[in-house]
């Protein structure tokens, strides 16, 4: 039981995972938390979800297409709103995104209604069992996805000019700015590559989740606590924080309380928070006078 | 001085315009309801039309059961196409609660003493509902087909209170005398949602399963906006029992008989009617919902030739294309729809409260809307019970027996 | 002796930034502490407001160990600062920043002070009477109610003193009083720290790049580089000092120069 | 200063004639009821947050203790209205104050998001303790006797959150307030200043969970009937919405933003799902364009013309 638990945990986990890299890469370059992530993820599957069956692509059409498009929307979405904003007080910033978050919701909810949908899975369904313990074949493409995703953010960013330059950009603007990077810059292609994170992580999460205006509602703010736990500045935290927060909440689930599983997650932030408010894996900030 | 002065009268302009349109209308229509009451009908009557309305999340995180909205709509259209009710068009009026009690209680006070509405019709929530029943058995409108089959608004019978869809408690207990004599189960577990809806089915199941000497091998609930159930499949197949009951909403009830299909579960699977159409086979799959069992209230699509089915689905194809008219929601609503219209045909000419209820109580096994043997009298206000055990085959939910009539 | 530093070393995750420092300032005196960028002068005035802690040494204050202390208690015991980049509250007025000053001496309660008591509004107006005191001091009266952020630089460097001072310290630590002044405003505030000495009877310990201020007004100095004191004396002595020539002045001077 | 008193004077006088305006109909005064409790709320989140600058995305958590307090002192031990009435709030700003223990060490996004996961916490646990919360069923609460019809209690809301505004207006005109703008602007120099500034932020989290707490006993009775339903996220999000939208570190921008807020959902409830769609949209609006809130528009030309004014006086 507690071998099974751990997998559906990691299972989960590895969406949480996934979900909170977008996040995570917007907070890293620009000291931004996205509140609209999800709901930008759930609108670039609803994209992804009309040329599969209005059009009718084929999957991986229909993917690759929607994830240009997630490109090209998180890009508008920081020119449009975010560049405004960029040197506001942060609790401006948090409200902007949290309108972005409504704004996302509602007019996908007019556009495609609330009812669930179905979505395809990304590999045919399948499933392996050993010693007892049931795993299926897109769980498994879903970690190593993550895992690739975090491994390639992670060398770019430590490896690559322009990661150096959003790194960069994330420790001082003005720094960045005398050092000829182009900072406004490097801030819109880094929404557009979180939306395309989150559009993967949308694509791959809806068919757990089923498809609806709300599908990212839990998984976004279990994403959360993922980044949090992780750290929030830190890519490998985020799949560590993940992981993390799936076993944990299995195991509740498991043996306290299926409902109180979520509470304890919270608390858990909290208490972490507590300990070391800069996350598991985060880096330490110092106060300077 | 002044800049303030014209400043704050800005703003009493800004207060006084929000409260003026009210205080017109109420006036105005208060002096309306009551020179028609005095000379006979209840308000939301004229001469041609008579006004319904009701409450339904549009959005908000119950927004999917805003379709029910619609199809009220629907309904009213083909009646009013087709004559409307005695000479009078019907209007509707449906409010976004949001899902949240504190707006249902303005809906009602404002559907009821604003809008002046003549009956309230198939609103959801069972919470919400009940916020708004003290106020609502207060001022005597008529309540028809209360969106939710809690026992609340059946027992004790309220005067202006009628509820249609299957009794929670009774399904439960429909499940379980089918499990002891059908499927001879020895055991049940039960999966259920942590709200009033699951619990109040977890609790009647129990109750009549102890009573039929079946063991409960295991209760598992969840939280609505829950994701990952693999912790709650694994515990269920761990109790293995012969028999699962599955008392929650569509996307949980797929996500948990994927997760317990996977990880090898074998039971019989009974799910509830309000989670059981056409959505299970597209959430969860074919393969996984083959052989799942549920009971349906609302007459099956599948008999083509039913005039009451084919007027069903060519308005609703009409008037919402974009959704599958096999939905349970959407069926269940149109049966709302269609009592309260006959309850009115059958008032006449007398549109008041008084007599409306008393029309509504000459129904009797009435079988001319989507639900079998409607029935009402003074203090039996279920609507039905009658119900028809079906199952999921080779993608399609059809029935496979009679009328089971339940006696509460 | 007012406060004394005895072999204070801070350092940063292997950084020393200041390195077992002794100083000695005396009650009435005019100490300051020069010294090129980096050598640790800023660092020594967070210590004594105790935003730092030093590894080891001992800091202490008219004879009582300061390093127990909290932050927050530590003007209470009558040192006070003001800072580099005029840590203001920007969005308050000029008023309301001063009354912050008078913050430990304020005793009424958060009831009296909900339900406005009469003995909260004879506080609040007493302190009011004080920070009026202190903008007619400074020659600000006329901005009193104006919001922080909207006044020069060089107002805005003299309201952040005003604020330090407003609590009657004993000891006032000045974070470079005068940089981003032009000569008029320097010679001005040259002025008000040496009145404030003379009036209030405020021994002042302050880090200054200025050096025509800084050998102005001083009575003590004491030169820093990297962290270690390099010299220590009168204006004359730390002139002469040939140690001070060469390490500091020489490069000030080229600093000046660009 | 004396603006804002008479604008608030003016809305008192307007709330306090308002039912004669409406002609007692029920449902525009349970409207206004509830944007009255929605204001308590917004100030005290203003307070906080837009005075105190400490984010806080669980209010509703607090509103809910209160409302949940107000209903099972009353349905389990009986206790009067006007015991109950403060125990709210000495109880839920003793739960903010616990909450704003770890707040402490947290600032910005962090701190933002750990009050999310309060705010998500404490309706799953009234949910799970259901033997006392009543669960997804929820309670019913009967107004107290004395007030027992909705314009009588709208007038005892009405006089408690005109009350309640006095308070915290002189809370931030005095010591307290100076302290906690202080801490906002700069938690440095508050500290420097002799501000005990861990104390000064639990200290704001509890008056402002004793102001909520308040607002969501009046709740309790005002509605009639509290369930988990009531105090979701979403509520959070929108009172949060409300202080911006009307202005932050405002009293008068709150209450202008609770009154937006709570009129958009009455006037678009016609419009399926375009509520949230509005709400989300007037927010990106106003941050964009009006960062100072609505109450700016109202408040600019008099400030202009003050600095005018000043200029001409320096000049001359």
């Amino acid at each position: 039981m507690a071998g099974q638990i751990i997998i559906g945990g990691l299972a989960a986990g590895s969406l949480y995972a996934l979900a909170a890299l977008g996040l995570i890469l917007i907070f890293k370059t620009s000291d931004i938390v996205n509140f609209a992530q999800g709901e930008m993820a759930m609108l670039i599957t609803f994209i992804s979800f009309t040329f599969l069956t209005v059009t009718k692509l084929p999957y991986f059409v229909s993917f690759l297409l929607s994830l240009v498009i997630a490109f090209i929307f998180g890009m508008a979405v920081e020119r449009i709103f975010m560049r405004p904003v960029q040197k506001a007080p942060i609790l401006n910033q948090i409200i902007l995104t949290f309108g972005l978050y409504m704004v996302f919701r509602g007019v996908a909810g007019i556009i495609w209604g609330y009812t669930p949908v179905g979505f395809p899975e990304a590999l045919p369904n399948k499933h392996f069992n050993y010693v007892g313990i049931t795993i299926t074949i897109n769980q498994i493409f879903i970690f190593v996805v993550t895992t690739i995703l975090m491994l390639g953010f992670y060398l770019f960013f430590k490896h690559t000019k322009i990661g150096l330059a959003m790194r960069a950009s994330s420790q001082n603007i003005a720094t960045a700015k005398l050092m000829g990077i182009g900072v406004s810059s490097v801030f819109t292609r880094t929404w557009g590559i979180s939306a395309i994170l989150g559009g993967i992580a949308g694509i791959l999460i809806a068919p757990v989740t089923f498809l609806d205006p709300n599908m990212m509602g839990e998984v976004g703010i279990k994403a959360f606590a993922a980044a949090i736990l992780g750290g929030f500045t830190s890519l490998p935290g985020a799949i560590v924080g993940g992981l993390l927060i799936g076993v944990f909440e299995g195991l509740i689930a498991g043996y306290v309380s299926s409902e109180l599983k979520s509470v304890f997650v919270f608390a858990l932030i909290i208490l972490v928070l507590y300990v070391k408010p800069t996350g598991i894996l985060g880096e330490k900030i110092t106060k300077k006078v | 001085m002044r800049k303030w002065l014209v400043n704050s009268l800005i703003m009493i302009i800004c207060l006084v315009l929000a409260a003026c349109g009210g205080t017109n209308s109420s006036t105005t229509s208060t002096k309306n309801a009551k020179e028609k009451s005095s000379v006979k009908n209840s308000q939301g009557v004229t001469d041609d039309e008579i006004l319904i309305g009701g409450w339904v999340p549009q959005s908000g995180p119950a927004a999917q059961w805003g379709i029910l909205a619609e199809v009220y709509q629907s309904y009213f259209n083909k009646v009013n196409a087709d004559g409307g009710v005695n000479g009078r068009k019907l209007k509707y009026i449906a409010i976004d609660d949001e899902y949240q009690p504190s707006k249902t209680v303005a809906a009602a006070k404002k559907l009821v003493e604003q809008e002046k509405v003549f009956a309230i019709l198939g609103t959801t929530g069972t919470a919400h509902n009940k916020a708004v029943k003290p106020y609502l058995t207060q001022k005597g409108i008529p309540v028809v087909a209360v969106a939710s089959g809690d026992s609340a608004f059946v027992k004790p019978a309220v005067k202006n209170y009628f509820a249609l869809q299957t009794n929670y408690d009774i399904e439960a207990r429909i499940f379980s005398t089918y499990a002891n004599k059908e499927l001879k189960a020895k055991s049940v577990g039960i999966f259920y949602q942590n709200d009033d809806y699951g619990i109040v089915y977890r609790d009647a199941a129990v109750e009549e399963l102890n009573k039929l000497g079946i063991k409960v091998a295991a209760q598992e609930s969840y939280n609505p906006t829950d994701v990952d159930f693999s912790a709650q499949a694994l515990s269920m197949k761990k109790a293995s029992p012969d028999v699962v009951f599955l008392f929650a909403s569509p996307k949980p009830a797929a996500s948990f008989l994927k997760e317990f299909d996977k990880i090898g579960g074998s039971a019989e699977r009974m799910l509830t009617y309000t989670s059981a159409d056409s959505t299970m086979i597209d959430l969860a799959g074919a393969d996984v919902m083959e052989g799942v069992l549920s009971t349906t209230w609302v007459k099956s699509l599948k008999d083509k030739d039913n005039p009451l089915i084919k007027e069903y689905v060519d308005q609703i194809s009409k008037d919402i294309p974009k959704q599958d008219p096999n939905s349970v929601f959407m069926r269940s609503a149109w049966a709302y729809a269609q009592v309260l219209v006959e309850g009115l045909k059958r008032s006449g000419d007398n549109l008041t409260w008084e007599n409306f209820i008393k029309q509504m109580e000459t129904l009797k096994d009435w079988d001319g809307s989507l639900a079998y043997n409607v029935t009402y009298t003074s203090d039996y206000r279920y609507g039905q019970t009658s119900v028809k055990i079906s199952q999921f085959k080779g993608g399609e939910l059809v029935d496979i027996s009679d009328v089971i009539k339940y006696e509460p | 002796m007012l406060l004394e530093l005895k072999k204070v070393t801070v350092s940063f995750g292997g950084l020393t930034a200041v390195n077992n420092l002794d100083l000695q300032v005396d009650e009435g005196m005019i100490f300051a502490i020069i010294g090129p960028n980096g050598a640790g002068k800023t660092t020594i005035l967070n210590c004594i407001s105790r935003f730092y802690t030093p590894c080891s040494g001992q800091i202490s204050f008219k004879g009582e160990n300061l390093l127990t202390k909290k932050t927050h208690k530590v003007l209470a015991s009558g040192i006070s600062r003001s800072f580099q980049n005029v840590e203001l509250f920007s969005k308050m007025t000029v008023l309301d920043n001063l009354l912050v000053g008078l913050h430990p001496s304020l005793k009424s309660s958060l009831l009296s002070n909900a339900f406005k008591t009469k003995k909260n509004k004879q506080e609040e107006e007493a302190a009011k009477e004080i920070a009026f005191e202190i903008l007619e001091l400074f020659d600000l009266k006329h901005h009193a109610n104006e919001e922080v952020r909207n006044l020069p630089f060089g107002i805005q460097k003299m309201i952040d003193i005003g604020r330090a001072i407003i609590s009657k310290p004993k000891l006032l630590l000045l974070d470079e009083p005068v940089a981003g002044m032009n000569i008029e405003e320097t010679k001005k505030n040259a002025e008000l720290i040496t009145r404030l000495r003379d009036e209030f009877g405020i021994t002042i310990l302050m880090i200054e790049h200025d050096m025509s201020l800084v050998m102005n007004i001083s009575d003590r100095i004491a030169v820093m580089d990297f962290g270690k004191k390099i010299a220590e004396g009168t204006v004359t002595e730390v002139q002469n000092n040939p140690k001070v020539i060469e390490a500091y002045l020489g490069e000030v001077q080229e600093d000046v120069g660009t | 200063m004396k603006i804002k008193r008479l604008q608030i004077l003016f809305i008192s006088i307007l709330l306090l004639g308002y039912p004669l305006l409406v002609g007692f109909s029920s449902y525009f005064i349970y409207v206004a009821g509830l944007f009255i409790i929605y204001a308590i709320m917004a100030m005290s989140l203003n307070l906080l947050t837009g005075f105190g600058g400490q984010i806080s995305i669980g209010h509703a958590a607090f509103l809910a203790i209160g409302a949940y307090t107000t209903a099972i002192l009353t349905l389990k031990l009986g206790l009067p209205f006007w015991l109950n009435l403060p125990l709210s709030g000495v109880i839920t700003a003793i739960v903010g104050f616990l909450i704003g223990l770890p707040a402490v060490r947290l600032s910005g996004h962090f701190l933002a998001i750990a009050t999310l996961a309060f705010g998500l916490a404490i309706p799953e646990i009234m949910l799970k303790w259901e033997g006392l919360t009543g669960g997804f069923a929820g309670l019913f609460i009967e107004k107290p006797s004395l007030f027992s019809s909705d314009t009588s209690f709208y007038y005892f809301t009405t006089v408690i959150a005109l009350i309640i505004t006095w308070l915290i207006l002189n809370l931030l005109k005095g010591n307290f307030g100076r302290a906690f703008v202080a801490i906002r602007e700069s938690e440095i120099a508050a500290e420097a200043m002799g501000v005990n500034v861990s104390l000064y932020k639990t200290l704001m989290f509890s008056i402002s969970a004793f102001f909520t707490g308040i607002a969501g006993s009046l709740y309790a009775y005002f509605v009639g009937f509290i369930s988990p339903h009531d105090f979701n996220m979403n509520i959070s999000l929108i009172v949060l919405a409300m202080i911006v939208l009307g202005g932050l570190a405002s009293i008068t921008g709150s209450i202008l933003g609770a009154f937006i807020l709570t009129i958009i959902p009455q006037v678009a409830d016609r419009f399926p799902g375009f509520t949230i769609t509005i709400t989300g949209a007037a927010l990106i609006l106003t941050i964009l364009f009006l960062p100072n809130g609505l109450i700016s528009l109202f408040n600019y030309k008099w400030k202009r013309k003050k600095t005018e004014n000043k200029q001409l006086s320096l000049e001359g």
